[in-house]
């Protein structure tokens, strides 16, 4: 089994309205040292499999089909082999 | 009675709350900025619906940092008429004057529509003029799945804080929830919107008893002090 | 010249062409350096090639969209500004257009559609007027493949998404689906506002040395070339020119639109024009404001809010981010202003003034990035296009119209199972249609209905078209989308005062499409003389191919109607068991 | 200055509606060695400051207080120092 961590972000030429507002209330409730606020997603996915390799094609493939959109966001991810 | 309707940056269902009052009850209501800090010179305080701050972190959680949600903590404390819809329900429990949490939907996705309520309990502050057991309200979100633990829904269910639960639950809320106060029975919110629902014209009045309960209760409050 | 950034210079421009992927023609440069007697620099370059991009200037369908009759009793304002608005009565006026986000939305659906619907209430709001309802009108491919789906669901979650957050009911609409559109789906969408007469605003810059005044979101790099980009066809290998994206923000054009209302009513005479920044941004709509007018603009951008670092001119003038306005402040008003909009926490910058040279001058680092006269930057060339009728017409078999019906009731349950006939409740429940407390008819019916709070008016109003109808004839079919959207008003119990429309067609350098452009328009036109409707705005779609092949002709009807009385409003359901059911007409 | 990666996910007794929405979409899509998703919130904050122990402590205030629900959702979070 593995744990697969994903994370998505906007491109950073996108407008992220979401990390504008949260900035701006971080600012406004006296964190000033604030600068920069970037809201993205975050996914935990289980995989069944014992090939790391195959693991990380899956990861790849779904992360650009379904979990991003490839014009407007980015990812990374992190692959860990897990017990249960 | 002078009723205070808060508006946040996002709120968009302010004016038809203003409009429910002032039309079809003729209440003293003023329409004020979430900046304001003083609201000792209101009787009740109705939190309206939209998308204050967007929604963009979760919804309610900006918001609850606004200025005036310390005068709302203090009316609270005064005992006062305190109401949130929809939105203003999610600001509610954000800022932790109602139990609970809304979550997305369980079919995640908004939804406008009319639903089915029971009326759980008659007798409260928020409740005590219907006079129909189960009544229609519309209703119009996205994150209205009401959650809340077990050993506090025990609490709330042997405090006759549940008001109204869904005939048919849309949404996923715990116990089939659809409005609830606080255990002091002052503070009440819920995701269906009675403000839609008090004029012939736009089809449906099922939401007039609930002004009429707080009027009431209103009065009997200001009716106990004189006396 | 000090410049920080690279860019090709005069000559580089014109001996590597570098303007045809832009969409200018030879002839078209040719023809800028005559007006500019000087080869224009990269900025200029682009300034032109998007202000003479079709979707900025109608270049080719100016001469059909003409003939649009759009006068009558009622008309206080017809095509050219924002909106169209017509007199209502009692000092009060309903404002409506339409507007095509269809090539946004075949790549970013969700985001598309939600700036279609950002974009279309800011040309409401720009001129004074509250918006109080939204509509759309959606064509997909047939339901038969997870990208149509995946579409489908993702137009509804963004007119919704943005729609709903910013307060304005969608009140209706229509969908169908056809494969015609698969590859091109469309997506219009109309607002309807109401205007106190005396609020009225246009997007002029009189007055010389009044203010260009910025307010809203910051310039970002999104949306660059949207114009021209709407102005393209599709193909399979082109799905990766995706710099046009555009994200919506509603939370800042509620604000926008609150204050830009605000500001209207708090200071009439210090705000002299209001004008959006849609397609192609800020040139287009500074350009338009001083061209109106017939004065000239200096605008300096470094002054331009920016929410990116080291952004060009070129790129300042042309991005397309959303939740902008521009405003012309009489001279002096300008602090009043700024507080306003700052009381809604909102960016509002004094950007530059008008000027009485006809010159439209940008500066940016302290140099002169562009000087171009208004008038040539908003006078595209006119195309007068050749228009050929299609063979499918000329030999057209008239028994194609006659239906063959063996089993009736078989017919009727397989029209019944057809995806464009069956109810589209699990799509329109999504939007919130009841926001405002006005809404008296919901989706569902057949106009929706909208009351005038302290009156007793309201307004129905409605989309309709079926491409089908236009592409057996796009005459008959042109007056038969004008005869649907009247009977849907009509059977709400309202008059159609007017109409608003948005014609998508494919590529009107083929003939044949462009027959289909001017005789549809031409059906619609005959009909709204015939029904007193006046069309009074509308928008223009091109361009829908996919692989070289056209969309039917699709020219959207969005019209309003009017009730005096509320209480003569008619809605679509049998009402009580009993009632003696009529067929009237023929 | 510093980076701040924060991530927030539901509580494990708490119902994810959106992580089952992309769990049975990426069966239906057969990957179907995924047997559970977490769908959760990433971000990215840039703090100015030449102390780590202050940041620590504003970011673990304002995820407390802001970022996350504390009914319903949980949060761990890495620092680095970043130059610019
Ligand atoms: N995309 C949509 N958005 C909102 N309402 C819609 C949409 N599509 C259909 N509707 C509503 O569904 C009802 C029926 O639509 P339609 O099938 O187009 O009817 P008609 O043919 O009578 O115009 C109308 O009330 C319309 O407003």
């Amino acid at each position: 089994m593995f744990l697969a961590k994903i994370y998505v972000t906007y491109k950073p030429s996108i407008l992220d309205p979401k990390g504008e507002t949260v900035k701006d209330a971080l600012q406004r409730m006296d964190f000033t040292g604030v600068e920069d606020v970037v809201m993205g997603k975050y996914f935990e996915i289980k995989i069944a499999s014992d090939d790391r390799a195959s693991v990380e094609q899956e990861v790849q493939a779904f992360s650009e089909k379904l979990l991003i959109n490839v014009n407007m966001e980015v990812f990374r991810y992190e692959i860990e082999a897990i017990t249960e | 009675m002078k009723a205070a309707v808060i508006t946040f940056p996002g709120s968009n269902c302010d004016l038809d709350m203003y409009h429910a009052l002032v039309d079809e009850f003729q209440v003293d209501t003023e329409i004020i900025p979430a900046t304001v800090t003083d609201l000792s010179q209101y009787d009740a305080i109705f939190i309206p619906g939209g998308f204050s701050y967007g929604d963009y972190l979760r919804t309610g959680a900006i918001a609850r940092f606004a200025p005036v949600m310390a005068a709302i903590k203090e009316a609270d404390n005064q005992g006062k008429l305190i109401v949130g819809i929809c939105n203003g329900f999610q600001i509610l429990t954000e800022a932790g004057l109602l139990p609970g949490a809304l979550q997305t939907n369980t079919k995640p996705g908004f939804i406008c529509d009319t639903t089915g309520l029971n009326v759980v309990n008659q007798t409260s502050k928020f409740t005590n003029a219907f006079t129909k057991a189960t009544v229609k309200f519309p209703i119009a979100h996205g994150e209205g799945n009401y959650f809340v633990d077990d050993a506090t829904l025990a609490t709330m269910q042997a405090n006759h804080q549940i008001l109204f639960t869904y005939t048919d639950n849309p949404n996923g809320s715990v116990a089939d929830i659809a409005g609830v106060t606080n255990a002091n029975g002052n503070v009440f919110g819920m995701m269906p919107h009675p403000e839609r629902a008090v004029d012939e014209l736009i089809g449906n009045i099922d939401g007039r008893a609930f002004f009429a309960s707080i009027i009431a209760s209103l009065v009997n409050q200001q009716e106990a002090t004189k006396a | 010249m000090m410049q920080t950034y690279k860019e090709p210079t005069p000559a580089e421009i014109r001996d590597h062409k570098i303007y045809l992927p832009w969409g200018l023609t030879e002839a078209e440069y040719e023809l800028v350096c005559q007006k500019l007697d000087r080869l224009p620099n990269y900025t200029e370059t682009g300034l032109f090639a998007a202000m003479w991009s079709e979707h900025c200037s109608y270049k080719k369908s100016k001469p059909v969209l003409r003939t649009f009759w759009s006068k009558n009793e009622r008309v206080l304002q017809g095509p050219g500004e924002g909106a169209g608005i017509l007199d209502i009565g009692d000092n009060q006026a309903v404002v409506f257009k339409a507007e095509s986000h269809n090539h946004p939305s075949a790549v970013e659906p969700y985001e598309g559609a939600a700036t279609g619907v950002g974009g279309i209430l800011r040309d409401i709001f720009s001129m004074g007027a509250q918006p109080i309802a939204v509509l759309d009108s959606l064509r997909f491919g047939e339901i038969d493949n997870e990208r149509t789906k995946y579409l489908i669901n993702e137009v509804i979650a963004g007119i919704a998404g943005y729609g709903n957050a910013i307060g304005i009911p969608t009140v209706g609409g229509e969908i169908a689906f056809d494969k015609t559109y698969a590859g091109n789906p469309l997506v219009n969408v109309m607002a309807v506002g109401l205007l106190d007469q005396d609020a009225m605003k246009v997007g002029q810059a009189r007055g010389v040395d009044n203010s260009i005044l910025y307010v809203g979101a910051k310039t970002g790099r999104d949306g660059i070339h949207g114009a021209t980009f709407a102005s393209a066809a599709f193909s399979d290998e082109e799905e990766s020119d995706r710099s046009a994206v555009q994200v919506g923000d509603p939370f800042t054009e509620k604000l926008v639109m609150d204050a830009t209302i605000a500001i209207v009513k708090r200071y009439p005479e210090d705000v002299i024009g209001i004008q959006d920044m849609g397609a192609a941004g800020l040139v287009s709509s500074s350009a338009e404001m001083a061209s109106k007018a017939g004065m000239g603009v200096h605008l300096n951008l470094d002054l331009v809010p920016q929410r990116e670092t080291q952004m060009t001119p070129y790129e300042l003038m042309l991005s397309e981010s959303q939740e902008r306005m521009l405003l012309v402040i009489k001279k002096g008003s300008e602090a009043k202003a700024v507080e306003l909009f700052a009381e809604y926490g909102l960016d509002a910058v004094v950007i530059g003034k008008v000027t009485d040279d006809g010159m439209y001058r940008l500066d940016f680092n302290g140099e002169v990035v562009a000087e171009i006269n208004a008038q040539d930057l908003t006078t595209a060339p006119k195309y007068n296009l050749p228009a050929l009728k299609p063979e499918r017409l000329k030999n057209a078999d008239k028994n194609q119209f006659v239906p063959k019906i063996e089993d009736l009731k078989q017919t009727f349950l397989q029209i019944l199972q057809q995806a464009t006939i069956a109810s589209k409740a699990s799509l329109y429940r999504h939007f919130d249609s009841m926001v405002q407390t006005n809404t008296v008819v919901n989706p569902g019916s057949d106009a929706a209905v909208v009351r005038i709070r302290g009156t007793k008016k309201a307004l129905a109003m409605t989309t309709d078209v079926n491409g089908r109808y236009l592409y057996l004839d796009p005459f008959v079919g042109g007056q038969m989308a004008m005869a649907e959207a009247a009977r849907n008003i009509i059977a709400s119990g309202a008059l159609p005062i007017g109409i608003t429309d948005c014609l998508n067609f494919g590529n009107p350098e083929n003939p044949e499409v462009y027959y289909e452009l001017a005789q549809s328009v031409a059906g619609i036109n005959k009909m709204a003389q015939a029904l007193n409707t006046p069309v009074i705005s509308g928008n223009v779609s091109l361009y829908n191919e996919y692989n070289d092949e056209a969309i039917y002709p699709t020219p959207m009807v969005g019209m309003v109607g009017l009730h005096t009385d509320n209480h003569t409003i008619t809605t679509q359901g049998f009402k009580q068991a009993g009632d003696a059911i009529y067929v009237v007409g023929e």
